[in-house]
């Protein structure tokens, strides 16, 4: 049962060391940098720092309580990430695999739309550019009726 | 009452700080931006178009009619776009 | 793309070296036997040899057609498989979640019910039962509509 | 014609066999349930309820009422388990 936001790399697999131990089914979500056909150079992640800490451990929660998840671990990066590295990664341990697709699911939906992470593009001509939220989003999270 | 007022990504950008202390009287989020606007263009810019601004009244995500009394921290901010 | 049927332990980890390279991105699934209360020693799988890899080659490529994936892992134990110890992975990869999500839960429900394995329990007092298929599982492949 | 008829799981165990070749004329699955019913107790029990029982043709999974003309392997097995 764990949050994290922070600015350093980091291995999918190492996180998942001793993750989820007894659990019957183990999911795992990871976000990585598409190079947007060669012309995205990195991108980088600005986040509200003390509301997102304390939101992603909350929804962690709320995602156990309804899922029955007996583990569950969200890592998110905020500052330059260049294409091609890992962004974020949610994994959801539950005895059965619904469970454990659904409260990853779930916390997907929820963290693109409801976290407070803003994602800015750094191209290789030297643009930069806000990406504007999907109104795709805001349906997958309007499928949990929890928004 | 004093708040302190926060601003992210593209918001940050128009009004030109990440964080400004204001004195005010507003009732709601909603009044104090009506106030806020009157500050600078920039202000005026982050704050024209409301149906595309999201806030923050003390960490919590709420609406723009929101009241803000006892209220410290006020954030203004462009729908999330994490994971 | 690749689907594997082995006898030997894996690490979910490894197998993920070098998959889904260029995605946005990757889930994963793993399914790990539990030890049922401190009642189950072991799990027997049997399948059968020829049918399993083809099948399993096949609905990678359907999964892989339908939801868009860019790229796709299954690997499948059979034998003896301890309690704690991985029976099989699933990997999905592709431009957005969604398809990431589907493309993983729809080779999940159709391994459970229409690949040619079974289970036995090897319980710790020296008995030994077959597992019966779960009616849910059957649900769970018919919301697919394509069994 | 000459078959070869799987058995896995379960439905091995109540025959005793995993595999025998069979001459027969049946020209479905399910008529050659019906002979191969009458070969030992053990087959009878493992064809006792159809509806329990799975089958593949030629490697594809079929159902019981599917022509055996032309086909060279058959497998009977309980539901799958797999995952």
């Amino acid at each position: 049962m764990s949050a994290h936001v922070q600015s350093a790399p980091f291995d999918p697999a190492a996180q998942l060391r001793d993750f989820g131990r007894g659990a019957g089914a183990i999911v795992t979500f990871t976000g990585i940098v598409r190079d947007e056909g060669g012309t995205l150079s990195a991108l980088e992640i600005e986040h509200y720092p003390g509301m997102t800490e304390r939101l992603l451990a909350e929804y962690g929660e709320r995602a156990a309580n309804r899922f029955g998840l007996s583990d569950w671990h969200i890592l998110h990066r905020h500052g330059t990430i260049a294409v091609g590295e890992p962004i974020m990664m949610v994994a959801t341990a539950a005895r059965h695999r619904r469970a454990a697709f659904e409260g990853a699911d779930y916390l997907m939906d929820w963290l693109k739309s409801r976290a407070p992470f803003w994602k800015r593009e750094i191209r290789r001509d030297g643009s930069v550019a806000w990406v504007a939220a999907r109104d795709g989003d805001e349906d997958d999270l309007a499928r949990w009726q929890d928004a | 009452m004093t708040l302190e007022v926060l601003y992210f990504a593209s918001l940050r950008e128009r009004v030109g700080t990440p964080r400004e202390t204001v004195e005010t009287q507003a009732a709601t989020v909603r009044a104090l931006m009506a106030e806020l606007s009157a500050r600078s263009a920039g202000h005026a810019a982050a704050f024209a178009d409301p149906a595309s601004l999201r806030c923050a009244v003390d960490q919590q995500l709420a609406n723009l009619d929101a009241p803000l009394d006892g209220v410290r921290e006020l954030a203004f901010f462009p729908p999330m776009t994490g994971g």
